[in-house]
């Protein structure tokens, strides 16, 4: 049987192993990533079988839980692992021709730590675990966004890093503060003697983990360094922080809420921040000038949805928050990639300097296009099937609360559709009418696109394709009981 | 009797409408203290056009001149001429649209000529018509919803037992709004501005000469004979008088008689509308349309109110 | 033939023009004539076929389900007739233009989506292929550039507006029956509360509103019409914006059903009621906004609202003949517009993209068929007898006089009477009046372009004068809904209180028109002249000094201008306003100073401890 | 009307409707129009004869000169006759375009309108009278009688004669000529 802990192992080793590579040879070193994440995913994929009959628990060094370090291999992990396996394969192929200045073999390590910390937040079992491999993935991050070394990038990892380490704090003092009070580190644990302390002496050590995860998270207002960083770090890594750093940070909030504290009545909080969310970030979106920026922008507006389909607190809402999840990953995965070569040709972020780029690079001009049609929710893309799914949960619940919210929601839709067909028209529809010479983005990166179209639209067309998997990762957070049950025995 | 009807009815209809036409430059002739033409002037007119050479601006100023008096005396069939009615089908709506066709048939010509006199008279033609069809379309409702039907023959005989529309009340308001329109549908002053002669030319027809002028009299002389008649067929009952003609009911003799009542009601109504036109200067476009869609839209409206309400 | 294979050859059709489009041009070309005159063929094969599959399961378990019926069949016909014409029109019509592939692409995939639209037999697949349908539209009607991008713009942002109405709805229903499909729907439908029902006909009702561009929810169209190619206008305004009204009888009369919703509230406060007059505003207002326009195009559009509220008028009505009125005279107004539309493009095409009324004029004489086309279109679009618009105005008008409405009656024909002034003003600045110099020299529009003008005028005076033929289909759709069948003839309707015999009308028509060409012919000759040599007072008209069409109707602009604005557009835009403004200063939320970014979190941790301590949820 | 009459309508009604149906163009030439209005109305009322006076040259029959015609009203005349549309008729109305009158050496008027257009009959006079345009229309009923009014067969026929005189005095005249060789 494949042991789970080589999807972090592998990455985490290749890293530490690149600089040495790198003084072999150099040319080596930018496949490594993509080797590390093809068996990633290779693994994940052979997993899921297995994962969706019985949840693995590894057993790090052979402790038995509470006591040892575990991970816990579930649906939800095993999800989130395919779909960062996935996401990294794809970008590191794209990084083969788009990262070709700078330090690069600190990319690359950078990189793959990044996505190994990711790995390791969804998969772990441990509190303390979740803090450090939250913390790899927070610093690798601050350290990729000011990789291109310009005033932007490293004042916006400045900001970022200030207000990541000010959340990092929260989360250590919230871990702490729990680990005084009941002893134990092991999230199965802990969840399991919850109910033994006072509410109070729980709900601090709560608010302070919720708040240093929701920094990473982009809840808001906890998002402000979101749009700094998104924009201003290469697109490969703007695509990372968007389609998984975001999410994994508000996997580990839900992971908290749900089974940690089981603050399931907390939750009709997060439906109002939510959509509070979604709204912000689609009308801070509207009028930006700058692709990436509102790129950013719509990814605070995607986070905002997800909470709130999450916070549904429904089998159906918690899956249909996973389902948005997948799909903005790879929907905002699209766009950044294929923003990053409009932006490497033009040289600018400005919108309006996009104007006739469709018939320079019409290829990439395309894939955006999909990708902004599957961001707003347009069929035949996956976009289309999460939203489609996510009102469905709202209406299955019958309150009148949540179809008035989803009239809310769709509001930021539709705002969000105005500013991307704007972009669309003036990709496609400003500025010369002459025939020019093709500039296309190299084709390796158009192949690492082109799976992510292909991924939108058989997603988009078939999602019973990923339904069992989104239900037993929703009846993994439904079933706090189940959770503690198979980590404690 | 449809197919008698199909062929008496043009003939009397181009026989009276011409006769009005003469009657109406003689009354205004008297009114004015003159001798006047004779009364068959219009015919010497229109014989005297026929003769004459006219020109043409090409195929399309012919189509439309014939397009206009072929489709007026195809409207002709479908007016109940005392009790001659060659076709029913579609009713009054149907009717109302070929009264549309015999205008447009001379707009189309009118601008295939190219005169810029033309093309005024014929934007005035429509805003014209679009001003008093206001109030007309709303008279017509009225008697349509009124009775019940959209039939101009079934219209007529139930106006058969009281002899005209205004036994009931409600039907007055509309008369009265018919009657001030009256003139803006014949083309009478105050609304002349179409063929407004000293300023544009006579207008529309300022190309129009020989037999395109010839055809165009003959259709002018059915379109008053028709805004003439509609008035006596939904107002004053048609060929109906108080039942003098119940005695003679079924023989040929009331048919005869029905349409000698119908013209000389239609003679009477001739006369309001000429003393009008006598007497008047004329309007201005915009003076004709505030006219017609303040009093007389306004009446209409008001009674088309009171219709429905006593319904 | 399966309905799946249909769709398959419309979709795949769609990327093979594509596709063949970079080979080669004349391939293109040849591949999209046939695809769309292919899918004419299949389509009319399937008349009177009534059958239903389901095509596919994968999407969250729905059964995704097929259905041809008379309903379907109707504008399937139309729609795969349309598109094949202006295919054919736009084979010389956009030969010099830049991405002819992706136009034609476009094309085809909207005539496709159009297509699984009208043969949806759930409301997954409705909504799936509106949507389609409504972003291949907004990219084509971005096609033109300039002008167009806003026009585009307006289209999608209402467009969406509509669809997620149309979501709410759909999932609403999904939710509460557990299926989708329309006709389970209907029958889960009729015990629920009245208090539902009209939810969902209102939520649904904003969708097809927009679409169909009733009052006042019409804003995108005038610019989207005028916008885009001549070609793919006349397919807009003749049947993409028509699935409205398809939407409109899918909800009325197929879902919730026509007994239902006719009696839905009480005297005027009743949903039919409410929507007629919606349709009569619709009507009136746009039909004399139409006047003050001096965009060819941009006049056609604002009769293209006018006449759409006819359609919402005579289907809400809710009377056999309302009904087969309003689905008649969708029909025929597709025929007319369409017909105007490509007449304007041929305009466009010869004088190098003019459409400006004010600077045209004369072109009669060097293009008759255009011409011909224009003037049966316009006689069409008044509803002339003889021409299948009177029919369905006729059909449209009797119901409402006889079901005793007249203000509804007076408003129908008032528009008509507003039509009359408009469309000669496009009729007489377009090809009557002086030719200037300009023009003296034109091309010519080629064969390509002029066969879909003769089809479709054809059409107009075959269905004016045999209305029966396409009454028969619509007849077996209203009485799938629930009314009472018409009494058809070839000839027209017959029925008690009024009878409609084309036939007679023609004949006396067409005798009189005989014998009145015969006196003409047989009197004597008249000279031919130029044009230029008219009587203006013993001088020369001037040529090129001036237009004198510009401002045709001048004394009706001064009274009315400050009356007939568009203000629902003035409105609307002022909220786009206001929304961006507020975007913007919601964007200074994130001020860009870390310090305030701190404070955010503090103040999260604040609310938390506050939520807490207030309502102790935790 | 009396018997003969009939037969002569029945003859030729176009002659004869051309004789009581003068549609008369009054074109405002000079002077001379100051005794139309007078004729036209209550006083002499002229309609009874079917005379009335009309808009445009395409509907007339009878072409009224009233007064001297200068070089400049020239051209519009002329114009406005070869708009009439044929069988039509001149009349020249006071002394003036018979041989200029007051104006005979006037650099700008012509003394003679013959040579211009053909005119059927000439009103003498300074001004002259109402009843003599009545005279006058009496004398063109009987010439229209003789068929002897036949200016516009002449025009036709000596239209080359015509157009070099008009060219003459008005120089490089701006409408094609009326009858080309194809339609003479």
């Amino acid at each position: 049987m494949v042991n789970p802990i080589l999807l972090i192992v592998v990455p985490l080793g290749l890293a530490f192993a690149l600089p040495i590579v790198n003084l072999i040879s150099k040319k080596i070193i930018k496949y490594i990533p993509v080797l590390a994440f093809l068996f990633n995913l290779i693994l994940s994929l052979l997993l899921i079988p297995k994962v969706l009959e019985q949840t693995i628990i590894v057993k790090i060094g052979g402790f038995h839980p509470p006591f040892g370090i575990n991970l816990f291999v579930g649906p939800v992990g095993i999800l989130f692992s395919t779909l960062i396996a996935l996401a990294g394969f794809l970008v590191s192929i794209y990084a083969l021709s788009y990262i070709k200045e700078g330090p690069k073999e600190k990319y690359h390590i950078l990189y793959l730590l990044l996505l190994t910390g990711a790995t390791g937040v969804v998969l772990t079992g441990d509190m303390f675990n979740l803090f450090v491999f939250f913390e790899i993935l927070c610093i690798s991050s601050y350290a990729l966004v000011a990789y291109l070394g310009n005033k932007a990038g490293i004042e916006s990892s400045i900001k970022y890093l200030i207000q990541g380490s000010v959340g990092s704090s929260l989360l250590l003092l919230g871990i702490g503060l729990l680990y005084g009070q009941l002893g134990t580190l092991n999230m199965a644990d802990i969840a399991n003697q919850i109910n033994s302390i006072s509410s109070p002496s729980i709900f601090v050590p709560m608010i302070f983990i919720i708040t240093g995860l929701g920094i990473e998270a982009a809840i808001f207002p906890l998002n402000a360094w979101l749009p700094d960083a998104h924009s201003s770090a290469p697109s490969s890594i703007s695509a990372i922080l968007s389609g998984i750093a975001i999410e994994v940070g508000l996997y580990a909030v839900i992971r908290v809420i749900f089974t940690i504290f089981n603050a399931s009545s907390f939750l009709m909080f997060f439906v109002f921040l939510g959509v509070l969310t979604l709204l912000i970030g689609e009308m801070s979106a509207f009028s930006q000038k700058n692709i990436k920026r509102m790129l950013a922008y719509s990814s605070i507006g995607q986070i905002g949805l997800i909470m709130f389909a999450i916070s549904l607190n429904t089998q159906l809402g918690i899956s249909a928050g996973f389902f948005q999840m997948i799909s903005h990953t790879l929907g905002k995965g699209l766009l950044f990639l294929s923003v990053g070569f409009l932006i490497y040709k033009t040289g600018s972020m400005k919108i309006s300097s996009f104007e006739g780029i469709g018939k320079k690079m019409p290829i990439t001009s395309l894939l955006f296009t999909i990708g902004a049609f599957s961001i707003v929710g347009l069929p035949p893309f996956a976009g289309f099937a999460s939203k489609f799914m996510i009102i469905k949960a709202a209406l299955t619940t019958g309150q009148l609360l949540f179809t008035v919210l989803i009239g809310v929601i769709l509001l930021g839709t539709v705002i969000e559709g105005a500013y991307f067909f704007k972009v669309i028209q003036s990709i496609y529809f400003k500025g010369t009418t002459d025939i020019i010479k093709r500039d296309e983005a190299p084709l390796i990166a158009l192949i690492s696109m082109s799976i992510f179209v292909l991924l939108i639209i058989f997603i988009g067309v078939y999602p019973d394709f990923i339904a069992r998997i989104l239900n037993s990762a929703a009846s993994e957070f439904i079933n706090r009981i189940d959770y503690i049950r198979s980590v404690l025995g | 009797m449809n197919i008698i009807a199909l062929f008496v009815s043009p003939l009397i209809a181009l026989i009276a409408g011409m006769f009005f036409l003469g009657l109406s430059r003689k009354i205004s002739a008297r009114i004015q203290w003159r001798y006047g033409p004779p009364i068959y002037q219009p015919v010497i007119d229109v014989i005297r056009s026929f003769s004459q050479k006219s020109i043409t601006h090409g195929k399309f100023f012919d189509f439309g001149i014939i397009l206009s008096l072929s489709s007026s005396f195809v409207l002709i069939l479908f007016l109940p001429i005392g009790k001659l009615c060659a076709l029913t089908s579609g009713g009054l709506i149907a009717f109302l649209y070929l009264m549309l066709m015999g205008p447009f048939g001379i707009a189309l010509s009118g601008a295939a000529a190219a005169n810029p006199n033309s093309s005024i008279g014929i934007s005035r033609k429509f805003l014209l018509a679009l001003a008093y069809e206001v109030p007309l379309l709303l008279v017509l409702l009225t008697v349509m919803t009124h009775y019940h039907t959209i039939s101009l023959v079934e219209i007529v005989n139930i106006q058969a037992n009281s002899g005209w529309a205004f036994g009931s009340w409600a039907l007055i308001l509309p008369g009265i709004a018919y009657l001030l329109i009256l003139p803006a549908i014949l083309g009478m002053r105050p609304f002349e501005v179409v063929g407004a002669a000293q300023e544009i030319s006579s207008g529309p027809i300022a190309e129009f000469g020989g037999k395109h002028l010839a055809f165009y009299t003959l259709q002018h002389a059915l379109h008053v004979f028709v805004g003439i008649a509609l008035f006596v067929d939904i107002f004053l009952g048609g060929w109906t008088f108080f039942g003098l003609l119940n005695p003679l009911a079924g023989t040929v003799w009331a048919v005869i008689f029905g349409i000698i009542i119908f013209l000389l009601k239609m003679t009477l109504v001739l006369f309001i509308g000429l003393f009008v036109n006598a007497v008047y200067p004329r309007f201005r476009i915009e003076q004709a349309m505030q006219y017609l869609w303040k009093w007389p839209t306004l009446i209409s409206f008001v009674g088309l109110i009171i219709v429905v309400l006593t319904k | 033939m399966s309905l799946e294979l249909l769709l398959i050859i419309a979709f795949s059709g769609a990327f093979l023009t594509y596709l063949s489009g970079k080979i080669s041009s004349q391939l293109r070309d040849g591949v999209a004539v046939l695809i769309s005159l292919g899918l004419v063929a299949i389509v009319s094969f399937l008349y009177n076929v009534q059958t239903e599959t389901v095509f596919y399961q994968g999407f969250f378990g729905i059964s995704l389900i097929l259905r041809m019926n008379s309903l379907a069949w109707f504008f399937a016909i139309a729609i795969v007739s349309f598109t094949a014409l202006c295919i054919i029109y736009s084979l010389s019509y956009m030969k010099d233009c830049e991405r002819s592939n992706y136009y034609y692409f476009m094309m085809l995939l909207i005539n496709a989506s159009m297509l699984t639209i009208v043969l949806a037999g759930d409301l997954v697949t409705f909504f799936v292929a509106w949507e389609i349908m409504s972003w291949s539209t907004f990219l084509l009607i971005s096609y033109n550039r300039n002008g167009a991008l806003q026009a585009g713009i307006k289209y999608i942002v209402l467009s969406l507006i509509g669809s997620m109405c149309m979501l709410v709805g759909i999932l609403s229903i999904y939710t509460s029956f557990g299926t989708v499909n329309i006709a389970d729907v209907a029958n889960h439908l009729t015990p629920s509360s009245v208090g539902y029902k009209l939810f969902l006909l209102i939520i649904f009702s904003i969708t097809f509103g927009i679409k169909n561009a009733i009052m006042p929810l019409h804003t995108w169209l005038p610019d989207a019409y005028a916008e885009s190619p001549s070609p793919f206008s006349a397919v807009l305004s003749g049947m993409l914006t028509r699935m409205g009204v398809f939407g409109f009888l899918l909800i009325m009369y197929v879902i919730v059903g026509m007994k239902t919703t006719l009696h839905l509230g009480r005297g005027f406060l009743s949903f039919n009621t409410i929507l007629c007059w919606l349709g009569a505003i619709t009507i009136v207002i746009p039909t004399f906004i139409a006047m003050l326009q001096n965009d060819a195009k941009k006049l056609l559009a604002w009769h293209g609202i006018g006449q759409g509220g006819y359609m919402i008028v005579g289907i809400a009505f809710g009377t056999s003949l309302g009904a087969a009125g309003g689905i008649f005279h969708t029909l025929n107004h597709a025929t007319y517009i369409v017909l105007l539309f490509l007449s304007v493009g041929a305009i466009e095409y010869s004088t190098n993209g003019l459409r400006d009324l004010n600077s045209l004029g004369g072109l009669f004489k060097k293009m008759p068929i255009a011409f011909f086309g224009g003037l049966l279109g316009i006689s069409g679009l008044i509803g002339v007898p003889l021409t299948n618009g009177f029919v369905s105005k006729w059909l449209i008008y009797k119901t409402l006089i006889l079901g005793n409405a007249p203000f509804l009656a007076f408003a129908a024909l008032l528009g008509t009477w507003g039509t009359v002034l408009s469309v000669y003003k496009f009729l007489h600045n377009l090809f009557l009046g002086q030719l200037p110099e300009e023009h003296k020299e034109i091309k010519k529009a080629p064969l390509t372009m002029q066969i879909p003008i003769v089809i479709l005028s054809f059409t107009i005076i075959l269905f004016g004068i045999l209305p029966g033929l396409p009454l028969k289909v619509i007849n077996s759709i209203i009485v799938a809904a629930g009314f009472q069948a018409l009494d058809i003839n070839i000839w027209g309707v017959t029925s008690e209180t009024g009878t409609l015999n084309m036939l007679n009308i023609f004949a006396a028509i067409a005798v009189f028109g005989a014998i009145f060409w015969g006196i003409f012919k047989v009197a004597r000759k008249s000279t031919p002249v130029d044009q230029y040599d008219n009587y203006a007072a013993g001088a020369a008209v001037p040529k090129n000094k001036y237009h004198y069409t510009v401002e045709y109707y001048a004394p009706f602009y001064r009274m009315g201008k400050p009356f007939l604005k568009d203000i629902f557009d003035m409105f609307y835009n002022r909220i786009a306003e206001a929304i961006g403004s507020i975007c913007d200063s919601v964007r200074k939320i994130y001020t860009g100073y870390v310090g305030s970014y701190v404070m955010y979190i503090v103040l999260f941790i604040a609310s938390l401890i506050f939520v807490q301590l207030t309502w102790s949820i935790f | 009307m009396d018997r003969n009459q009939i037969g002569k309508w029945l003859k030729n009604p176009g002659k004869m409707a051309n004789k009581y149906s003068f549609h008369v163009v009054y074109f405002c030439t000079g002077c001379g129009i100051i005794e139309v209005p007078p004729s036209i109305t209550t006083r002499w009322d002229a309609e009874r004869f079917g005379i009335i006076p009309v808009a445009t040259p395409r509907q007339a029959n009878l072409f009224l000169i009233t007064g001297y015609v200068s070089t400049k009203t020239l051209a519009a005349i002329i114009r406005t006759y070869e708009q009439m549309p044929e069988p039509k008729y001149t009349v020249a109305f006071g002394s003036c375009p018979i041989n200029g009158g007051m104006y005979y050496d006037s650099y700008n008027t012509i003394t003679s309108l013959d040579k211009y257009i053909p005119v059927d009959g000439y009103i003498a006079g300074c001004m002259p009278r109402p009843e003599a345009i009545f005279i006058g229309v009496t004398h063109l009923w009987k010439l229209i009688d003789m068929d002897k009014a036949d200016g516009y067969k002449r025009y036709r026929e000596d239209y080359v004669h015509y157009r070099a005189n008009q060219e003459q005095i008005l120089g490089e005249l701006d409408w094609p000529p009326l009858f080309s060789k194809e339609n003479l």
